[in-house]
């Protein structure tokens, strides 16, 4: 089974409340050097079947109508590979 | 001389006055204790109160278990401190590993704001010497992240050991692992729950029941008898 | 990238010929052509941008105006009333040194955009109006209105903005105590999200929004300025000049309830040391609005560098700095040797405060952008002197036609079982089924000082521990009442609001309004405002509750066809001791239940008339204020003499709908009788307004008698809490376990 | 300046009623084939300095005590390049 993930993010303009609430904690934990911190939302959806244009282009308006509101959300749509962690450079918990 | 009881305010701590004045009302001295301060001003316990600290927004708890304050009452818990956690505190509590497990969003995902029955599992703590093994008590519970969970070797261990403190009655409101409302330390000193004890302590507020009233006159013996 | 000319106020006067995007902005020709010649020059972007955002409908009240004066002109003699309309909240004194400060507001279209965000910044607007008294905040309320209960769309827009409300209000620590959910077919592409907050203060503690006080610092604190809500100015932004911002700015905002907390504590906090002169919340037209509000309510002179303002997005212009609506900023003005413990405080709360500007000895705003003018106008000009319209009106064609549509005329049930079984589906309609989940959504508990709330006739608090002295609020309207007689509709709705709070055994002193309708543009529409306020203001001189504030909404309409036009009242009332509330439920078995006040064939826009036959037509139901208030009296001096020991308005569903709920609160059935001279049918659902049913002890039942006998309240003994059913003698009995689950599984199943 | 994503996901054997509630949603909004929905979230961090591993044990760290709860939480650290959408296949709103 595919996966697909579908990342929320609140759009730039838009006041993050979350992301400044951690960023600003930072700090104090002895975390130095984020500029900045936002906060979204992942979505890892298991598709039954084939990943092809035509479930992409499914998923992309199932983004769009629902797990987005882009009135004040942007979102990616990834494909990941069988396995998780295909990101360039991913370091799991031990 | 009277006990002192200390009662935290973080940023977006709400129940903090509730508490104080649940403190009052049981006969103790209630002390404001403010996070950035490290200083417990000599108090003989500690409540952190239920509300949002920072607006919870990371989860739970997360953020005000670094603050100054929890410096100190990590510290002093750890060496006998009572402390009891309300909700948010309860959360604070689990952050800050004083207390096992993690509270998670309501499996119903909404907040819930009801007079909760609970019953009362353990009488073997410095909050709950006041009720009786088993009974039963009502008091308002109010929260969106309520669910307690832990693996089964932690939730079996809390069992075994009687640490279970609360369990809901009638129905599990949050999806909690094994109906657990509440739990304790080893030590017994201290204690969580998500209900709100501070808010039934009046006979005509609230749910204008005072069953909660017990969690304070217990402290309250106990500082007195030591 | 073009380099951008700042549009000063030395290059506007250069520039007579420019052209101006007034139009986009929505200003009407002859509007520019006042500014104009108010300024005696072109605007400058920046002064345009702000008269046009000030002379809003929103913020100006154009149409609304002309006809929201009689609330001033027919107020009646109250001795209460400390500050009136006009502020940011009106105050009414409640007894032993305490005010109290109330408001309701409406976030309509942005809860349908986003209902999360849009019904939580909802609250949060009308928190900061009331902190903004000097008040501290002590209970929300929520009165809503949605769309059909089964139409797909409502179960996207309901439960985000329950969640909304909840989200926000629940973690500023506000107990919510009212409000109402009212589902409407009319309501489909327009909700109405309304919200009230009161406040609680000493009557020296009352904060005006006015800047005096040449030399007096101008300080603006809480959240960074961001490019949010912005609307229109995007408008100004792209088109008079090569933007370098984003495209487009959001109509949306976010709002961030913890920053709210932290501004409400520290605020309170400043207040508590007395350390500001004067003080603004911002909300609808941001900075434009608190800076010329409080100059013209002032001396009148204010300066102010707008590049001093902290900034979410270094990319916004002077214009949308001004027009920026992001939440949760507060505008103070403090004198010069106070400055440095406001900002002492503020450090304590994380807030950040940043001095913007001074009083100025003159009578203009001026507001400069690295070092160059870019506003200098009569602040007065833009805060208060906007247009004002006499819209036409006209009584709309079909309302001969729908009134003369008699709801009395519509088939009845024939028999007992038909009875029975439409007393079921009233019961769990969603207009009448148990809203719990819903407001088991919101804290009511939180204070510790909750004496009611839902689902209570009215919300109540206690606002002092030693004395008991408490306040009590409830909000009502009936949309359907409105549109078949506006005029009588709202004062319906005055009247139900003042009746719940005399049931729960306060004595109302004084309401606040939020007026809901659709475009002024419309005769029609304009002819429903018209009768609306006037009904209510004549109501108000009536009653003896002046109208201490509110808020306009228009342009609620789903393409070309109007909401109902939906008056929604908050009365507040205040009770010596909270001991002495009175609750809705029976509690106590074997007391006697009573009816008060007359019942008559009363059926248009009821509850049964749309439940049964999705039916609206006729006329409402006659009110009688006098009456009213003598019921009014009655409840107070019963509850607080001890002669009931339960008390439940009668409103829409009738009869039946206020014994069910008070049986099931109560955990007890009753048995009834009709009264001599009634149906069966018409005691139970009636809609008559000035009723209200008592339960009172058998020890209490001369005294209570005679006491209505003396004051000329007709009294109607109905029955006897008794069993675990409601039993209409002679007709059926219903177990109390089936009207349980006929009231309380509907919304659940509709919406979980 | 680099931005470094944190994901973070409640761990395979805590119920997620979140991710449930979208799978749940889906069918009645025309949304079928997909057999699994996890929400979780992600953080992205805007890093002033230079992304090296001394800056990614620190982001490592500050994950696991701070952003993730890892009673309950499983995360994954990855460094975007400085454009976002660096995944396999990325689709963004028009
Ligand atoms: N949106 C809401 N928020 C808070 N309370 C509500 C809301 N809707 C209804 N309630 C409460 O539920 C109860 C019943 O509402 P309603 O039937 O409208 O009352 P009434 O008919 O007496 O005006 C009241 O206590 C009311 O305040
Ligand atoms: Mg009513």
């Amino acid at each position: 089974m595919a996966r697909v993930v579908v990342d929320v993010m609140l759009k730039p303009e838009i006041l993050d409340p979350q992301g400044q609430a951690v960023q600003r904690a930072l700090p104090r934990l002895g975390f130095e050097g984020i500029a900045d911190v936002r906060q979204g939302k992942r979505f890892e959806l298991e598709v039954a079947g084939p990943v092809d244009d035509a479930a992409l282009a499914r998923i992309h308006e199932m983004a769009e109508t629902f797990l987005a509101n882009t009135v004040i959300e942007d979102f990616i749509v990834k494909v990941e590979s069988e396995k998780a962690g295909s990101a360039e450079k991913a370091e799991g918990p031990k | 001389m009277t006990s002192r009881i200390g009662v935290v305010t973080f940023p977006g701590t709400l129940d903090d006055r509730d508490s104080l004045r649940a403190v009052r009302i049981a006969g103790a001295e209630p002390v404001s204790l403010w996070h950035r301060d490290k200083d417990l001003k000599q108090v003989d316990a500690v409540v952190l109160a239920g509300g949002f600290s920072y607006g919870d927004y990371l989860r739970a708890g997360a953020i005000s278990r670094f603050s100054p304050v929890m410096e100190t009452v990590v510290e002093q818990a750890k060496a006998g401190l009572p402390v009891l956690g309300i909700c948010n505190g309860f959360q604070i509590l689990t952050e800050s590993h004083l207390l096992p497990g993690a509270m998670l969003r309501n499996n119903h995902l909404h907040f819930i704001c009801r007079d909760q029955k609970l019953r009362v599992e353990t009488t073997d703590t410095a909050w709950t010497a006041d009720y009786e093994a088993g009974q039963e008590i009502s008091v308002p519970l109010k929260n969106i992240d309520g669910r307690y969970v832990a693996d089964e070797r932690t939730l079996d261990e809390l069992e075994a050991e009687g640490r279970v403190a609360f369990r809901y009655l009638d129905g599990n409101p949050n999806g909690s692992l094994r109906d657990i409302a509440g739990v304790t330390n080893a030590a017994g000193n201290v204690v969580g729950l998500m209900p709100h004890p501070e808010h039934a302590v009046e006979p005509l507020i609230g749910t204008g029941r005072t069953d909660g009233l017990g969690f304070f006159t217990s402290i309250l013996k106990k500082l007195v008898s030591a | 990238m073009t380099i951008k000319t700042l549009d000063t106020v030395k290059h506007a006067s250069g520039t007579p010929e420019a052209e101006q995007p007034w139009k986009d902005l929505g200003l009407k020709e002859d509007e520019y052509a006042r500014i104009r010649e108010i300024l005696e020059r072109r605007p400058t972007g920046a002064e345009l941008a702000m008269y046009s955002v000030m002379w809003s409908e929103h913020c100006s009240y154009k149409s609304s105006k002309v006809h929201l004066r009689q609330f001033g002109e027919k107020a009646p003699a109250n001795d209460a009333m400390l500050v009136g309309i006009g502020e940011n909240a009106g105050v009414v004194d409640v007894g032993q040194g305490y005010a109290v400060t109330f408001k309701v507001e409406s976030h309509n279209h942005p809860s349908y955009i986003e209902p999360y965000q849009g019904a939580a910044t909802g609250v949060g607007g009308i928190v900061r109006d009331i902190l903004a008294m000097g008040a501290r905040p002590v209970a929300v309320v929520d009165p809503l209105r949605f769309g059909a209960a089964d139409h797909p769309d409502t179960k996207r827009v309901l439960p985000g903005v329950v969640a909304g409300i909840g989200g926000y209000g629940n973690c500023l620590g506000l107990p919510n105590i009212g409000g109402e959910v009212v589902f409407d077919a009319c309501y489909q592409g327009n909700p109405l999200v309304n919200a009230g907050c009161i406040g609680v203060m000493k009557h020296e503690d009352i904060h005006l929004a006015k800047a005096s006080g040449p030399g007096n610092k101008v300080i603006l604190y809480g959240a960074r300025t961001g490019g949010d809500g912005i609307g229109g100015v995007s408008v100004l932004a792209s088109e008079t000049f090569e933007s370098t911002g984003p495209a487009k700015r959001p109509a949306v905002q976010v709002g961030d309830p913890f920053q709210e907390k932290l501004l409400i504590e520290c605020t309170l906090e400043i207040f508590r040391e007395k350390l500001v002169a004067g003080i603004q919340d911002l909300g609808g037209a941001g900075l434009s609005c608190a800076t010329s509000e409080l100059a013209s309510a002032g001396s009148g002179g204010m300066r102010v560098e707008l590049d001093t303002v902290p900034l979410r997005d270094a990319t916004l212009s002077p214009e949308e700095i001004l027009m920026s609506e992001s939440q949760e900023r507060m505008c103070a003005v403090v004198e010069p040797d106070k400055v440095a413990r406001f900002m002492e405080i503020c450090e304590k709360w994380d807030v950040i405060a940043t001095v913007i500007g001074e009083v100025t000895e003159g009578e203009r705003l001026e507001i400069f952008w690295h070092g160059e003018q870019i506003v200098d106008v009569p602040p007065r000009s833009v805060a208060h002197d906007g247009p004002v319209y006499h819209r036409p009106y006209a009584r709309p064609d079909w309302q001969d036609a729908l009134q003369a549509d008699d709801a009395n005329k519509l088939a009845r049930p024939a028999t007992s079982a038909e009875l029975r079984e439409q007393v079921l589906r009233l019961i769990a309609s969603p207009n009448q089924a148990s809203k719990a989940w819903i407001t088991d959504q919101y804290d009511r508990f939180v204070q510790g000082n909750t004496v009611l709330a839902q689902p209570e006739d009215a919300g109540m608090v206690r606002i002092d521990e030693e004395s008991n002295l408490g306040v009590a609020m409830a909000t009502d309207g009936n949309g359907r009442y409105a549109k078949l007689d506006p005029y009588t509709g709202a004062q319906l709705a005055l009247a139900e609001a003042y009746r719940n709070v005399a049931a729960s055994g306060a004595r109302p002193l004084a309401i606040s309004d939020c007026l809901n309708f659709g475009s002024p543009e419309d005769p029609a529409v304009m002819w429903q405002f018209a009768e609306a306020t006037r009904g209510l203001a004549d109501g108000c001189l009536q009653l003896g509750t002046p109208v201490t504030g509110g808020n306009v909404s228009l342009y609620n309409q789903t393409g070309e066809t109007a909401i109902h036009p939906t008056p929604v009242v908050a009365v507040l009332g205040v009770i010596d001791d909270v001991n002495r509330r009175t609750p809705i439920a029976f509690k106590e078995e074997g007391q006697l239940l009573y009816l008060l006040g007359e019942t008559r064939e009363e059926f248009g826009g009821s509850a049964w008339s749309q439940v049964v036959h999705d039916h609206l037509g006729g006329l409402p139901p006659a009110v009688d204020l006098d009456r009213e208030k003598l019921l009014g009296e009655i409840l107070i001096s019963a509850s607080r003499d001890g002669m009931i020991d339960a008390a439940h308005d009668l409103s829409d569903g009738g009869l039946i709908q206020a014994v069910t709920e008070s049986c099931l609160r109560g955990g007890n059935g009753a048995r009834l009788v009709v009264p001599d001279g009634l149906d069966a049918f018409t005691f139970l659902f009636s809609e008559s307004a000035g009723r209200a049913v008592v339960s009172v002890p058998r020890s209490e039942e001369l005294r209570f008698t005679d006491m209505c006998g003396a004051r000329g309240l007709p009294v109607t003994r109905i029955g006897v809490v008794d069993g675990e059913a409601v039993e209409i003698q002679g007709e059926f009995s219903v177990e109390l376990a089936e009207l349980k689950d006929a009231h309380e599984g509907t919304i659940p199943a509709l919406l979980a």
